[in-house]
């Protein structure tokens, strides 16, 4: 069985820190490189402010699940929030050339995970999986 | 996070100390705001201290980078660690914005 | 209603640092003064401690449910373990006068906290409740 | 936790980097008896880049003195932030160390 680290947080953006920190420090025991560590930690971060930007709408009182499971080769987190539905269609990051403020997060996460994997055919709410394989050195 | 001005110059150097993220850039973005409503259009960001930037954090410089062009004024970032280098590197912003090594180099000819 | 921030871990030494960023973040948030801060983040990681050195005998695939909640006043910790139960009356550290390695973490709790609270009289393990409140400054 | 030892004069200078904890503090505890076993009996310890110790790292270093003392030799600390010095505080061993300023001074008369 994998190792599990569960945390729940409010929608409530100064407590991203809490996420990032856990984040940060499983990678660091797991072996991933410094770089791919803060890779992860910043497609988790990007991950749970899309959560209280659009699922929550802003609303900082409403509830945050990540799921960390630590398997030998991954790292695998789940986020669920039980905000509004996502047309997962619409989830897409501004087109890059076209600079402007914002639109970057889902494109971040994208480039640095494994697999991104968008679901909400639960009850309430979303799911969000994101995989990271542990990379090989030389 | 906490952003300490300084005056320099013709330009206003940005300490920021500490992460920027979803909770932090708000103020970062009213900060810079008020510089430049202050008509102060050549900004320098001291990175040294910056300990983590998300994407928040690059929307907020995105916005001064379009605000100080639009004035003709400069904005310069120096002395970003590898991690805040690599978020400008993943969202192809890196030769968009002007990033130097330190505050001497950022400052000349400005 | 108290914010709520809950973390589950595995009784596994190298994740305290994780419970520990934890309360040492929130503290912060809360405008406790930093020696609190690092006061409140030891007494609960000795508890954490004494959870899987004591209740799980040192075993690492348990698990420890830590819930923070914040009040306006003062910072709730309930940790939870569902390992052997405690006899409370045997909670005591050593003398202090008793120089020797170890014996030193119910001590530590105790002298930091305004409220230790241990008990175990729901169906499986311990529950220890940890209280401090805001001390106002001058 | 990481532990770089450095012999200097008669004794082992002990480098201690991160935070010592119910993970690490077994690490530390072999480090030192490896020390006292190969017949180091004066250590000093600097505390520099001690990021955070509990009782656990307390009791090796309890350990630690019982061992130098009954080898006639010196168990010194020094570099201590506020933070490490409450937890010898709250766990009334503050004077049952040697805690010195800086090396210069743990060095002195050793
Ligand atoms: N958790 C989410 N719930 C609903 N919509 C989302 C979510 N995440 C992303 N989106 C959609 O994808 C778009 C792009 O997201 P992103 O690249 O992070 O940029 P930004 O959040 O700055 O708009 C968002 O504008 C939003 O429409
Ligand atoms: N969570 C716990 N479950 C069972 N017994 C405990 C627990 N915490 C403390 N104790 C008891 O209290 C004693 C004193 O604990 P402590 O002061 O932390 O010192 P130490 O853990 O080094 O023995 C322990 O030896 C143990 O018998």
């Amino acid at each position: 069985m994998p190792q599990a680290i569960e945390i729940k947080i409010p929608s409530e953006p100064k407590f991203l820190k809490i996420v990032r920190a856990t984040i940060s420090h499983v990678c660091e025991t797991m072996g991933f490189s410094q770089e791919d560590a803060n890779n992860i930690t910043l497609a988790v971060d990007e991950a749970c402010s899309n959560i209280i930007k659009h699922s929550y709408c802003g609303a900082s009182d409403q509830l945050i699940e990540v799921l960390i499971s630590i398997h030998h080769d991954r790292i695998e987190v789940l986020l669920k929030d039980f905000g509004k539905k996502v047309n997962v269609k619409q989830i897409k990051s501004r087109e890059l050339d076209d600079v402007r403020p914002g639109g970057l997060g889902v494109h971040l996460i994208k480039s640095v995970m494994d697999i991104v994997n968008y679901e909400n055919h639960s009850e309430a709410g979303n799911e969000l999986q994101l995989v990271k394989y542990i990379r090989k050195k030389g | 996070m906490e952003i300490a001005v300084d005056k320099r110059q013709n330009c206003a150097i940005l300490k920021i100390k500490g992460d920027v993220d979803l909770y932090s850039s708000p103020q970062a973005r009213s900060q810079i705001i008020a510089l430049v409503n202050n008509k102060q259009f050549n900004l320098l960001v001291d990175f040294t201290d910056v300990t983590y930037m998300d994407s928040s954090g690059v929307a907020t410089l995105v916005e001064a980078l379009q605000l100080t062009n639009k004035n003709k004024g400069k904005l310069r970032l120096y002395k970003l660690r590898q991690a805040i280098r690599d978020v400008f590197e993943l969202s192809r912003l890196d030769k968009v914005f002007d990033i130097y090594e330190d505050e001497q180099s950022a400052l000349h000819g400005i």
